[in-house]
């Protein structure tokens, strides 16, 4: 596909964890695409590999994580010029390379407003600083500049406001603020992990309506990792569904939602609960708990969970099919369709 | 059915509790410093209790053979007045380590209850006995120690041991406070409370426990400063009665400069004993709060 | 901030008055008759009629709470009283004082740099060599008995080599006061901080560590600016607050160990002056230094508060 | 876990580094310190003096007053009528022109020299000699050795430079303690209360004085320095400048540079000073009493009723190996009275030390043998702590328990709470006369521990009045008698006493050193410095 169209697009993304002496896989084989422009939901359970995902991309994961990917490349798009952008290929994860790009081509709003914000800090200046660093702008222009991005996040009173400190602030305002810090130097890609999962759910309601005009006035691209299903269908313009650190199902919006073909996305959305749930009618639950990363059998992850296991799927490692144009499952159901990398 | 599922949810516990513990051995078992610390931490302490049981002879002086340097009679050489060292390490190091011992656990205890009371019931209670903690915390315990030897002006044994207690309970009480503190919001507090448990059950049989590895942890690293404490004292002449042998009272030679420079074996024996063994509680202790202690990774 | 400041001042009062009462009840319950001190024991069965009537003068004789007050009214006018021998205790502090905080204030000083210093690059290049040297240093620095590393340090450096002086604070005839202030203080500072920085070294480290995890780390990443703020504006400015508690904390610990480390150096502190008063128990000497030193406790503790305060937002805006 | 292993054994090295270093390199420690003095200390031509301030006999915030003991530094400053030659009992007048004593021994006549000034400028009178004599009788911090002397002087009178004392009963001694007494100036401290004569830092901490020197800097807590006394009428000394430091420990003081005269009669200084090529150690004769003195029961009628029993304390003396304790001193000789053995007085009675009879002689005096023996002791230094630790492990063969304590004054303790029953002290002795004096039943400390006897005073009057040589072993053997049945005092052995004089340091030939805690002449004014 054309890198205008793909601003991110990543190859087999394994991310590994070394702790008690030994190697845990937790990102196994991942591959996905982001379209520029639009929304790319990433769901599953917690502990499935979606935030690892993102932070190995970001190179955000501490020294006992072993980040290897055939590719991770963004490619960004300048006055119609396309730059492509080798991550994997970048070695010091916290070096210029990956520094000149968090900010103004990347960034991430992270789950917890509470901790994102340093303490001593004026939210202003937190805001500012890698306004400053990318822009070399003066203090007072980089007000002026993070006055006009709180006006535009609905941040009330933004004059007052920008001199206190986040122990001031409530939730919902916090979260704005570190939206703020990640749209400051107006970044192509925006990396949103469970940005509300933290808030009431009113505040969350208009976060994501937040995040949405951006995306759709400014045209940026936004990951977002949840679990939560209603946000997806609000939200997102393809969704990757994750188990056990690997892409189970992948597709557009559409795809996933009404052309389900996992056994696992049809159970996470049957676990959703709507408004108006029918008298009698139950909530389900998927049977059993996700195995333990550490010690995996082979096979699909998730036959054991499966009301459509076969013995061929506790065999070996399954491949992935695309059953239609972007959709791709990973399910020996499918196993009449092309494979795919 | 049911009594299937509890013992079953038992056995569960059972065997996550075990396999827990398995991890957390192995955990400190890998941890080579640690295993080193308890290594020399038991073994240099059952050659002092063997030694206390053997009944070997420390107090007999030999003027004749005094200041003798190490060799097969006296492995450590002979002290001041002819008595042999190693006899003196290992009886002096009973008594090191009971010190060491005996006021740790004991501050620990006092500095744990205060902390329990003053954290779970706040208000009043807590100023109060903070206030009574910052008082102490005022005095360098040094300075509070002798004071006290001042007041009781005796160099027993047993002064020494309350005056440690006394003065050592306040970093114990602090830290179980705070943690008392933040504890008593959660939940299953809450839901004891509504059970209407007695207050001094949630205190010590709900809330106590969590709070048990850094005690334990703050116990053994007190061992250690309690040991160099009574050194300290030894010192400056304020320590246990010469009668008593410690290894502070031992190493109490180094004073004679002659000695320093002409008679090595008579404090550097004393010496590599204190210093090996609150090097070895110190490891084991750094080691356990790995263990134990699930943020410091 | 001024209110702040105010109450903790005000809360000083109350901990202060209490300490006095501990400090001077406890010590009358020695049972120390200071006459047996002031006079010699020929005069006092001599002239026992004289020595009632110094006693009385002296006011031994009035209830223990009325010397209490008068005591501590004395003390608020600047009379610290005397020491058995008769001299102003005063007058002994005024000179003793500053060399035992000249003493303590180095090795706070160098400790701390030294100590957060290490601690910090410790978290900074976890298990890196810095890292590995600087905690088994510190746990080594934790394990020798102070006055038994002074007493190696002299032993090492002012006998064998002869370049620092083993005793007292100022040399006779010393021409460049720098010079030899640097040669006195250099062994018992050295011997005081060894001890400190071992402590601080851990904590400094485990501190950064915990910082260094903590979200808004990732934050400030995520923004794209260099390592080194990452690490100093956001990191050690965190990190600080904890550590000053600790380094507060030590304080009592650091005037304690000036105690040993005096008597180990012959050096004129407070830390002599009060030990060799308790040994003659001279406790009207006994009760100024107890009460000064615990005075300074509190005050440390109350600048550590107003520092803690001007670092965290949380505390200077009443949270 | 490699690393810190080879941590720790350099950690181990660093330790032996000290300790063998310094036992096997005695002649490298000696150059060590020569260039230590090089590095350290200031100008040439200074006399560098030390004074400890853990021995109790001063602090670092005055001059030591040299009415306690007459060390070198208030010898240099101040004089007195008379300078003894080292044996202590010979003199030759100072600050006296001449002196006459009367046939019967009452009256004694002592002219002043004339023109006499203090250091600053007054003239240095009569008056000041008779002040002085009064002030120390009034005084706290004396030295008995004066009061006990100026007890006996019933009357005194001064015109123009002639000084009259008239005796109550003859004192042979009378010569030798004024020679030793220092005369101090009556217009600087007339004005001080008596009490704190000693302790008047403004007076002592920039003295007026009579001798070679006055005080040039004190610098309180660290040192201070002397210059020469531009009034000083005699020939004035060649060293221009002496500093005296306030040490806890000689040995470090002297190893590290700054301590050109000291003395001291530990085992562990003695040793380690020997093995220093740099300094010349000279033994000095002098009378230093190490004894026990058994608490026994005060004027005021109070009792300490388990050691009433001669019995008891006997055995104590025969539980105690003391010929094996004089080895933990350099050079002790074990004695049983006041009179040393080898002095011709000695009656030649011995406590001899024998366990198993000990163990018996207490069991059938009737000691409760489950009360333990107590025992004070205020040297702190390690040769007697290991002393004390010695005694109580002979004191528990003979089956009694002991507890020994460190304490502030091994005589007032003992009266002022009666929880002791042996004081072990140490007295460095004047005469054998202020041994026996303390018997005295008027001597003020003594009487509050043996009760105020008067069974020894007869037999004192008569040593004190005593001018032959055959009148004083007469009296010395009735004391003796008089001592081995009351056993109230026992002296161990005494000690002798070592002077170190550093190379730094050119003394003339001929000199003698004589106690260093008493004045004698040095003939220091031709001591020169390299």
């Amino acid at each position: 596909m054309d890198t205008k169209e793909i601003i991110l697009d990543v190859k087999n993304l394994n991310t590994t964890f070394v702790s008690d002496r030994k190697e845990v896989r937790i990102v196994k084989n991942v591959s996905f695409q982001v379209k520029r422009g639009t929304a790319l939901a990433v769901v599953g359970e917690s502990g499935c590999g979606k935030s690892v995902t993102m932070n190995s991309i970001m190179r955000f994961l501490g020294k006992n994580a072993k980040i290897e990917a055939d590719s991770i490349q963004y490619n960004a798009l300048r006055d119609g010029k396309v730059t492509e952008y080798h991550l994997e290929q970048i070695k010091n994860p916290n070096g210029p390379e990956m520094r000149a790009l968090r900010g103004p081509d990347m960034s991430m709003v992270f789950q917890d407003p509470m901790s994102s914000l340093n303490p001593v800090y004026k939210v202003g200046d937190q805001v500012a600083e890698g306004l400053i660093q990318h822009t070399g702008m003066k203090k007072k222009e980089a007000r002026e500049k993070v006055l006009e991005m709180f006006r535009k996040l609905g941040i009330p009173d933004p004059e007052e406001r920008i001199d206190c400190y986040p122990h001031q602030f409530s939730g919902g305002m916090k979260q704005r603020v570190v939206i703020a810090i990640a749209m400051i130097c107006n970044p192509e890609l925006i990396i949103c992990d469970e940005p509300t999962t933290a808030l009431d759910v009113t505040i969350q309601a208009q976060i994501m309506e937040l995040l949405k005009d951006l995306q759709v006035k400014e045209g940026k691209s936004i990951v977002l990792i949840t679990h939560n299903m209603g946000l997806v269908a609000e939200m997102a313009d393809e969704v990757c569904v994750m188990y056990m650190g690997r892409v189970v199902e992948f597709g557009s919006l559409e795809d996933v939602f009404d052309r389900t073909s996992h056994p696992y996305t049809k159970a996470l959305l049957r676990s959703v609960p709507v408004l108006g749930l029918a008298d009698g009618q139950k909530l389900e639950t998927i049977p059993g708990s996700t195995p333990n990363p550490a010690n995996l059998k082979p096979g699909c992850e998730f036959a054991d969970r499966c009301p459509e296991c076969t013995a061929a799927c506790r065999e070996k490692d399954i491949p992935t099919f695309e059953i239609s144009p972007g959709h791709r499952v990973r399910c020996l159901k499918y196993k009449n369709f092309p494979e795919v990398e | 059915m049911s009594n299937t599922t509890t013992t079953s949810i038992k056995a569960q516990n059972k065997s996550a509790s075990s396999s827990l513990l398995k991890k957390n051995i192995r955990k400190f078992l890998n941890n080579k410093l640690a295993v080193f610390g308890l290594i020399v931490v038991v073994f240099m302490t059952l050659a002092c209790i063997a030694g206390a049981i053997f009944q070997v002879d420390y107090a007999t002086p030999n003027l004749t053979s005094m200041k003798a340097a190490p060799d097969s009679a006296h492995w450590f050489g002979t002290d001041t007045i002819g008595r042999d060292l190693y006899a003196r390490v290992l009886f002096g190091g009973c008594y090191s380590i009971l010190i060491g011992v005996f006021c740790a656990v004991l501050s620990s205890v006092i500095g744990a209850v205060l902390g329990a009371i003053a954290g779970y019931f706040g208000g009043k209670v807590d100023a109060v006995i903070v206030r009574i903690s910052e008082v102490f915390q005022a005095f360098p315990q040094l300075v509070l120690v002798m004071m006290l030897v001042a007041i009781l002006n005796k160099r027993g044994l047993g002064n020494l041991l309350f005056i440690f207690v006394v003065t050592g309970w306040m970093t114990t009480f602090r830290m179980v406070r705070n943690e008392f503190m933040s504890l008593k919001g959660e939940t299953y507090v809450k839901v004891c409370e509504a059970f209407g448990m007695k207050r001094s059950n949630i205190m010590f049989n709900q809330i106590l426990p969590n709070v048990m590895s850094p005690i334990i942890v703050s116990t053994t690293t007190n061992v250690a400063f309690f040991i160099l404490q009574e050194a300290s004292l030894s010192f400056i002449g304020l320590g246990v009665a010469d009668s008593t042998p410690t290894w502070g009272n031992i190493l109490n030679a180094a004073k004679s400069v002659s000695v320093v420079t002409n008679q090595w074996w008579i404090w550097v024996f004393p010496g590599l004993a204190i210093s090996l063994f609150v090097l070895a509680i110190n490891f084991l202790g750094d080691g356990l709060r790995d263990v134990l202690d699930p943020k410091q990774q | 901030m001024l209110k702040f400041i105010l109450k903790k001042l005000l809360m000083m009062i109350p901990m202060l008055l209490v300490i006095s009462i501990i400090v001077f009840f406890g010590l009358q319950a020695t049972g120390i008759d200071p006459i047996n001190f002031m006079v010699s024991p020929e005069v006092l069965s001599a002239n026992a009629d004289n020595v009632e009537a110094l006693r009385e003068s002296l006011g031994l004789n009035d209830p223990l709470i009325v010397q209490y007050f008068r005591w501590l009214g004395n003390l608020l006018h600047g009379d610290f009283g005397y020491a058995f021998d008769g001299t102003s205790i005063a007058s002994t502090l005024a000179v003793r004082m500053p060399y035992t905080f000249e003493l303590a204030g180095y090795s706070l000083i160098l400790s701390a740099v030294i100590g957060i210093g290490i601690g910090i690059i410790s978290a900074i290049r976890q298990n890196g060599i810095i890292d590995y040297v600087g905690r088994v240093l510190a746990v080594l620095g934790q394990a020798v008995p102070q006055f038994l590393v002074g007493i190696i340090l002299i032993q090492i450096f002012s006998i064998k080599l002869g370049w620092f002086p083993a005793a007292n604070r100022v040399s006779p005839g010393a021409t460049n006061q720098f010079l030899d202030a640097f040669q006195h203080l250099f062994l018992p500072v050295t011997t005081l901080t060894i001890g400190m920085v071992a402590v601080l070294m851990r904590y400094a480290r485990n501190t950064m560590l915990d910082v260094l995890n903590s979200d808004y780390i990732k934050t400030a990443r995520s923004k794209g600016i260099p390592e080194w703020k990452v690490y100093l504006k956001h990191g050690f400015r965190n990190a600080m607050k904890p550590v000053l508690v600790i380094l507060m904390f030590r304080i009592p610990t650091l005037i304690g160990g000036s105690v040993v480390v005096e008597s180990v150096f012959s050096y004129p502190g407070i830390g002599m002056t009060m030990t060799n008063a308790i040994v003659a128990n001279d406790y009207n000497v006994v009760m100024v230094t107890t009460l000064i030193i615990a005075a300074t406790m509190l005050i440390c503790s109350f600048m550590v508060d107003v520092l803690n305060a001007i670092m965290d937002p949380r505390v200077r805006l009443g949270e | 876990m490699k690393k810190v292993l080879a941590l720790v054994l350099a950690a181990a090295m660093a330790f032996s580094m000290v300790a063998c270093g310094g036992n096997s390199n005695s002649a490298s420690s000696g150059t060590a310190s020569g260039s230590t003095a090089n590095t350290v200390s200031t100008a040439d031509g200074t006399l560098k003096l030390v004074l400890s301030t853990t021995d109790g006999s001063s602090t670092d915030d005055k001059v030591p007053t040299p009415w306690m003991n007459r060390t070198l530094p208030t010898n240099l400053m101040f004089r007195s009528l008379f300078l003894a030659d080292s044996t202590l009992t010979s003199v030759t007048p100072d600050l006296a022109e001449s002196y006459d004593i009367s046939e019967d021994g009452l009256t004694y006549t002592i002219a002043l020299k004339d023109g006499l000034k203090w250091s600053d400028g007054e003239a240095l009178t009569a008056d000041d000699v008779l002040w002085s004599i009064d002030a120390a009788l009034g005084t706290t911090q004396v030295n008995s050795i004066y009061t006990s002397a100026f007890k006996k002087i019933a009357s005194k009178s001064s015109e123009g430079n002639v000084i009259t004392l008239t005796l109550s009963e003859p004192y042979s001694a009378m010569i030798d303690v004024l020679a030793q007494f220092a005369i101090l100036p009556k217009h600087s401290l007339e004005s001080v209360d008596l009490m704190k004569l000693d302790s008047d830092t403004t007076f002592w901490q920039n003295p007026v004085t009579s001798g070679y020197y006055m005080v040039d800097e004190f610098n309180v807590g660290n040192y201070f320095t002397m210059v020469p006394n531009p009034n000083y009428e005699g020939t004035p000394a060649k060293i221009e400048k002496v500093t005296v430091s306030y040490v806890n420990d000689y040995l470090t003081a002297a190893q590290s540079g700054i301590a050109d005269y000291l003395y001291g009669n530990a085992t562990d200084l003695v040793q380690a000073m020997q093995s220093m090529s740099n300094y010349t150690a000279t033994p000095v004769d002098v009378l230093f009493y190490k004894y026990f003195i058994f608490n026994m029961s005060g004027v005021d009628g109070k009792q300490n009723e388990a050691m009433q029993n001669v019995e008891v304390r006997k055995a104590i003396m025969e539980a105690i190996d003391r010929t094996t304790l004089a080895t933990l001193y350099p050079s002790a000789n074990v004695l049983n009275s006041g009179v040393p053995n080898s002095n011709e007085a000695y009656n030649g009675f011995e406590y001899k030390f024998d366990a198993e009879k000990a163990k018996a002689d207490i069991q059938a005096s009737g000691y409760d043998m489950s009360r333990p023996i107590r025992i004070c002791y205020y040297n702190n230094d390690q040769t007697s702590i290991d002393l004390i630790n010695t005694i109580a492990f002979y004191l528990e063969q003979a089956g009694l328990k002991v507890e020994t304590t460190l304490s502030n004054d091994g005589t007032t303790d003992l009266f002022t709470n009666r929880n002791y029953d042996i004081g072990f002290k140490g007295k460095s002795s004047f005469s054998m006369d202020e041994w026996y004096s303390e018997y005295l039943s008027t001597d003020a400390l003594f009487a509050n521990i043996f009760g105020g006897d008067t069974s020894f005073d007869a037999a004192i009057a008569a040593y004190s009045a005593a001018t032959t040589e055959e009148e004083k072993t007469a009296a010395l053997k009735t004391l003796q008698e008089l001592e081995q049945e009351k056993v109230y005092k026992v002296p161990l052995f005494t000690v002798g006493t070592y002077v170190f004089t550093s190379s730094n340091v050119k003394i003339p030939e001929g000199v003698t050193f004589c106690n260093p805690l008493y004045s004698c002449d040095l003939n220091f004014a031709n001591w020169e410095v390299a």
